[in-house]
């Protein structure tokens, strides 16, 4: 099959849908986030490392693991998880975004981590071809996040991880509270947002948090329990979410099954999500095993 | 006598056993329970030290904490008090901290190990740092000098340490320099201010200095002034560190050096802003080593011995030990591999039974291996199981084998016998490959490693050899036993050993003795004779971040989450599975995307 | 028709495509290659089952592991005969168009397994959920099947041995692993309130800890801060002497 | 392995040590030779708090109402 593949990055995106094409339009004109002009693989991997999600899932991914990245934006996350003998495809909708992917994988050396413009809805990847599906952060900008759910677990294989990030209901309500005032006040006032105010100093970096988390133009936000849904729909077994959707569980290996699947439990768990996640966007990570 | 040593609750706690005056088993607490810089109670490590003496907990004479929890206790709170009233957020934390927990240690410790509260025995700090540079040291009367943070009120001591002929031991302290004027304290600010983390990555300001000038000692020197009896004073209007916990440097600090390294940001060396940041840590790097010089040189004219021992964390400054030996008139240095917080547990346990106990002189074994030992069928097991390649071959055959790897240009993860104590691999865990082009250092940094651009690796090197490609002085043999020293290249194999020579010139260089790790010695010496070139990159088995690895499973999952190519433990030979298809299978992932 | 047994009732999902299933099935082509199709992946099934009883310590799995391989090798036998028959009565020969593959899967390939080194519980349980839903798949195919009898015995002879597999795999899999009792899960997730009660009740403890400590800081220490203050103003930079007894005994804390 | 008993009794061992570390600690303070005594009386009621810290710890059910004996 022929495809362009302008700068390295093979476009196999098809048109998409008014609402898709809104969102592509949406990154397209602001590519987020950026890397420093000379960053280098150790600045990436000590400001990935921040996260303690960033460090235990490189923990728990196999050194020899095929990984796709759907929705990889500019690919920090791709790039961090390019290590041993594992390969990865970032695939986005946005080519601005890959090109800084793109530059960043070369000044960092890294021959295995592919970048390809695509959209989840047909992605042109071989269908259960990968070890590790990782997403996070894009199904809840789709029009409809349960069927893109379902199109990204088939790139897995049988038995295949599944991880992925959407906002959480519960954890997102102090910044819905926030974008009300925010709204109302045509965004000159947002308060109380603990990212703002780190980013004081940074008036870009700002207005890049300000058009994400309050102007985006589709934005859908789940339960666990719907999540697990879409899981049991597409034969996906449930492991475990992280933040941990048992009380008082540490997470420690994200592949590991929790040590249990209690539903009461699991929403007093996004209740007491929303002080942890709340601070910030409300992302929480779910994951799963393809069976 | 079983003595047991313990350094716990601030960073790196560990554990050691003596027997009979000897070590039997020393580990940090990290190397067990896989957290970097654990600062827990040590119950991992006690319990493997006493499992490798064969001992019960009812059978130890002492357990001996590495300091004094209330003059510790004394000094926070003394410290708070004059901070009155900018301190009233750290005070609950500090008090919970303390009364919460810390200051109890006897009673913890007996609660923990089930040993009577009077068994329990304390150490002062800076005694316990004194006690692991002297007693550790082959030397018969030596001066000591100590350097850190903070202990209990002390940051800086002198004394002299003696082996009587009749078999006791003596440890003198003449004089201390107190909380909160501290070298350790000084240089750990400038860690801070330079966006590295504090009592881990003090060794990257070192590295940074190597790219700067110490074109800033004047302004450092504003910092620190000395007194008019030849100690020093810190200047605490530019510090913070005594009296709040977020930040150790003040704002006449910043207006004095400018504004703080962002941490997160990459440093760039080729922009004003990042040659800014070498030159503070050259400068500051300057005024450490002066200061310790000065200091040294008047202990060398108070005592005339000829032997130094060195403890404290400060010991770890492999250039200021260099200049130390150059400078100080004293003409061997000692520096034990653990010279930081963790080697206190060996330290106390020591000084206990040399001197509490009066127990009679020993020579103790001079190697840092006092760790687990790692078993090499475990790895061919769990190798096997996964359907990796393994080889069990015999001693020259593997030595021959492994030679032939590393020339080829395969990084070696090398494991061996009993794990090193201390922050440096020394042999027993550690990566190696050949040391010849930066090509394989930046690939190393890209794949394994993962550190900044501007932190050089550091060789390995038989004694026999040393002198020919690195050019150490007198004595500067005992300083690289231990990976205690900085000392030039020889210009003339700059060429040929990329890998390991830092900006300036110089490298970490580790000199072998055949009967320190007979195997690594047999292996650069199988090496020398293929490549001509005896020396090999030696870092540390482990990832950016992780602690170093101690048993076959560690050393065998970190070989698969990198590229490691080979792995050895014992006489086990492990290559993997897909590493040769490694390339051809990218290319066709990549082919797969259409 | 005779009901379906309790093991062997199709799953909604499957349920819901039978139209697509009848769909497929009603022509001899797609017919032949699917049939063809399963008989490769029954096939494969076996090979990697008998794998697995080499490869398992406990001989009483090895026994069922291979009766079940070779149920297997003969369903791909099966598979392979009626395919070979339709092929020859058709006389069209095979004509790949739309398969409809993922539509209509078939068994099970163990493919994505690591036979070896696998543990039993693992092997079991994997085995146990990939019979079931083939034998969920299979009851529709069977069902579907209306107007090709040899085709229907076939699929309606094949069941009956999935379900033996699924049978021998759940009560296996309860003895090497013997489940914990329900109470026992009831008990666990209590016992996991409690203690997540006990970090809140430690929270509060230390907030309240917290305001103890710092109304005390303000109400009982400016007088010692004053003092001090004025010993650290007279206190002498540079060295200190350390007194000569002071390391004298290791009993001292202070 | 070594066995370290529960929590509450290993608080209770804890406690029970203090009361040897506070004398320890009066003692040094009233000698010490950079003449702190004016320090002790705070010291020792500070660890005294200490002691309810410790409780707190030990008890950790009923920590908040240990605190309301204050």
């Amino acid at each position: 099959m022929c495809y362009e593949a302008p700068d390295g990055i093979p476009n196999l995106r098809l048109p998409g849908d008014r609402r898709t094409e809104m969102v592509r339009d949406f990154y397209e004109g602001a590519p987020f986030p950026d890397y420093p002009r000379r960053a280098t693989l150790s600045w990436l991997r000590g400001r990935a490392e921040r996260s303690e999600f960033a460090k235990l899932i490189d923990r728990a991914i196999p050194g020899d693991a095929r990984i796709v990245e759907i929705g990889c934006g500019t690919g920090q996350m791709s790039l961090y998880l390019a290590s041993a003998n594992r390969i990865v495809i970032g695939a986005d909708l946005t080519r601005a975004s890959l090109r800084l992917g793109v530059d960043a994988a070369r000044r960092f050396d890294l021959d295995q981590v592919q970048f390809i413009e695509t959209d989840l809805h047909h992605p042109g990847l071989r269908a259960g071809a990968f070890d590790v599906v990782y997403s996070s952060g894009v199904l809840h900008h789709t029009p409809d996040p349960r069927a893109a759910f379902a199109s990204i677990v088939r790139l897995a294989r049988p038995g295949g991880m599944i991880v992925v990030g959407v906002y959480n209901a519960f954890a997102r309500i102090p910044l819905l509270a926030r974008r009300v005032v925010a709204r109302l006040s045509r965004y000159r006032f947002i308060p109380c947002d603990p990212v703002l105010r780190d980013r004081e100093s940074e008036p870009t970096r700002c207005a890049a948090w300000v058009r994400d988390q309050y102007q985006h133009p589709e934005e859908h936000r789940h339960t666990l329990a719907e999540v697990q849904s879409w899981f049991a729909a597409n034969d996906v077994e449930y492991m475990r979410a992280y933040p941990s959707a048992v009380l008082g569980e540490e997470s420690e290996d994200l592949f590991a099954r929790a040590a249990d699947n209690w539903s009461l439990e699991g929403w007093l768990a996004q209740i007491g999500w929303i002080g942890p996640l709340g601070h910030e966007g409300g992302l929480f990570v779910t994951i799963g095993r393809r069976s | 006598m079983n003595i047991l040593g313990i350094s716990a609750h601030y960073h790196d706690s560990a554990a050691a056993l003596i027997a009979d005056g000897v070590p039997v088993c020393a580990v940090q607490e990290e190397r067990l329970s896989r957290h970097k810089g654990d600062a827990g109670f040590p119950l991992l490590a006690i319990e493997t030290c006493l499992q490798q003496a064969g001992i019960e907990r009812e059978a130890l004479d002492a357990v001996v904490f590495y300091e004094r929890p209330m003059l510790k206790f004394d000094r926070v709170l003394t410290c708070t008090l004059r901070a009155f009233p900018e301190s009233w957020r750290t005070f609950p934390k500090a008090m919970k901290n303390l009364l919460g927990e810390k200051a109890w240690m006897r009673g913890i410790i007996s609660s923990h190990l089930g040993v009577p509260a009077r068994k329990v025995l304390f150490t002062e700090h800076h005694q316990s740092h004194a006690a692991t540079a002297f007693l550790t040291a082959p030397t018969r009367r030596a001066a000591i000098m100590t350097a850190d943070a903070v202990g209990e009120w002390a940051t800086f001591s002198v004394g002299e340490g003696e082996r009587g002929s009749n078999g006791t031991t003596k440890i003198r302290r003449f004089r201390e320099i107190r909380f909160p004027h501290s070298l350790g304290m000084l240089y750990s600010t400038f860690t801070a201010y330079l966006g590295f983390k504090v009592n881990e990555d003090e060794y990257k300001v070192m590295g940074l200095a190597g790219y700067g000038q110490p074109t800033l000692v004047e302004q450092v020197r504003k910092l620190i002034r000395r007194t008019p009896d030849g100690a020093f004073a810190l200047d605490l209007d530019y510090f913070e560190f005594h009296t709040t916990a977020e930040r150790s440097y003040s704002l006449r600090f910043v207006e004095l050096f400018g504004p703080p390294r962002n941490p997160y940001e990459p440093i760039d060396l080729d922009t004003a802003e990042g040659q800014r940041f070498a030159d503070c840590a050259a400068s500051v790097q300057r005024v450490l080593e002066d200061t310790l010089v000065d200091l040294a040189q008047t202990l060398h004219q108070e005592t005339g011995l000829t032997d130094l021992c060195l403890g404290g964390g400060v010991a770890l400054n492999g250039v200021a030990n260099v200049r130390l030996l150059a400078e100080s008139g004293f003409e061997r240095i000692f520096v034990p591999p653990a010279p930081g917080d963790a080697g206190c547990a060996i330290g106390a346990a020591l000084y206990c039974d040399r001197i509490h106990f009066g127990n009679p002189d020993r020579d103790l074994p001079d190697h840092p291996f006092w760790g687990p030992s790692v078993d090499g069928s475990e790895l061919a097991r769990i190798a096997q199981e996964d359907g990796h390649h393994i080889e069990k071959l015999s001693e020259n055959v593997l030595i021959d084998q492994i030679a032939g790897d590393l020339a080829a240009g395969r990084i070696v993860g090398w494991m061996e016998g009993a794990l090193e104590f201390g922050p440096r691999a020394l042999g027993h865990r550690s990566i190696l490959t050949a040391p010849h082009t930066t090509k394989m250092r930046d690939r190393l940094n890209r794949e394994i490693k993962y550190r900044e651009p501007f932190r050089p690796f550091a060789p390995v090197v038989p004694v026999e050899a040393a002198e020919r490609y690195f050019d150490i002085p007198p004595g500067g043999t005992r300083l690289a036993r231990f990976m205690s020293g900085v000392f030039p290249v020889r210009p003339e194999w700059k060429p040929q050993l990329q890998a390991i020579t830092h900006v300036d010139g110089t490298a970490r260089v580790q000199v072998l003795e055949p009967g320190m790790a007979p195997r690594l010695h047999a292996l650069l010496e199988a090496y020398g004779r293929r490549t001509g070139i005896p020396v090999l990159l030696n870092t540390s088995f482990n990832l950016a971040g992780e602690p170093i690895v101690n048993r076959a499973v560690e050393g065998y999952s970190t070989f698969l989450r990198s590229k490691i190519d080979i792995l050895v433990a014992g006489g086990t030979r492990v290559t993997k599975r897909t590493s040769a298809m490694d390339k051809t299978e990218a290319g066709r992932m990549k082919e797969e995307v259409a | 028709m005779d009901l379906p047994r309790p093991h062997e009732r199709p799953t909604a999902f499957d349920r819901m495509l039978t139209p697509v299933h009848r769909w497929i099935w009603s022509d001899t082509d797609r017919r032949v290659q699917k049939l063809l199709r399963f008989g490769e992946t029954e096939t494969d099934g076996g090979r990697d089952i008998l794998r697995a009883a080499e490869v398992t310590s406990d001989p009483l799995l090895r026994r069922l592991y291979l009766e079940h391989a070779i149920d297997e090798f003969r369903h791909g036998v099966l598979f392979r005969h009626r395919a070979a028959e339709l092929l020859r009565a058709s006389q069209t020969g095979s004509n790949t168009g739309f398969q409809g593959d993922w539509l209509a899967p078939g068994g099970h390939g163990l493919d994505d397994l690591q036979v070896d080194g696998e543990s039993d519980q693992n092997m079991l349980a994997f085995l146990h959920l990939s019979e079931k839903a083939a034998a969920s798949r299979f009851s529709v195919y069977r069902d579907v099947m209306q107007h090709d009898l040899p085709t229907r015995a076939i699929f309606e002879e094949i069941l009956h041995d999935e379900t033996f597999h699924m049978n021998y795999t759940l009560t296996q899999l309860a003895r090497v692993e013997p489940r914990l009792h329900k109470r026992h899960l009831w008990r666990a997730r209590l016992s996991r309130l409690w203690k997540s009660y006990l970090r809140l009740a430690t929270g509060i403890a230390a907030v309240l800890g917290s305001i103890l400590l710092t109304i005390q800081y303000f109400v009982l220490l400016p007088p010692f801060a004053w003092l001090a203050k004025r010993a650290a103003r007279r206190e002498h930079f540079g060295w200190t002497k350390v007194a000569p007894g002071r390391n004298d005994s290791l009993d001292r804390q202070y | 392995m070594i066995k370290t008993g529960g929590k509450t009794r290993r608080g209770l061992i804890v406690f029970g040590s203090t009361f040897g570390s506070i004398a320890q600690l009066a003692r040094g303070l009233w000698q010490s030779d950079s003449d702190k005594r004016w320090l002790t009386p705070l010291a020792v009621f500070l660890c005294v708090t200490g002691l309810l810290l410790i409780v707190g710890t030990a008890v950790e059910a009923l920590a908040p109402f240990i605190y309301s004996i204050w």
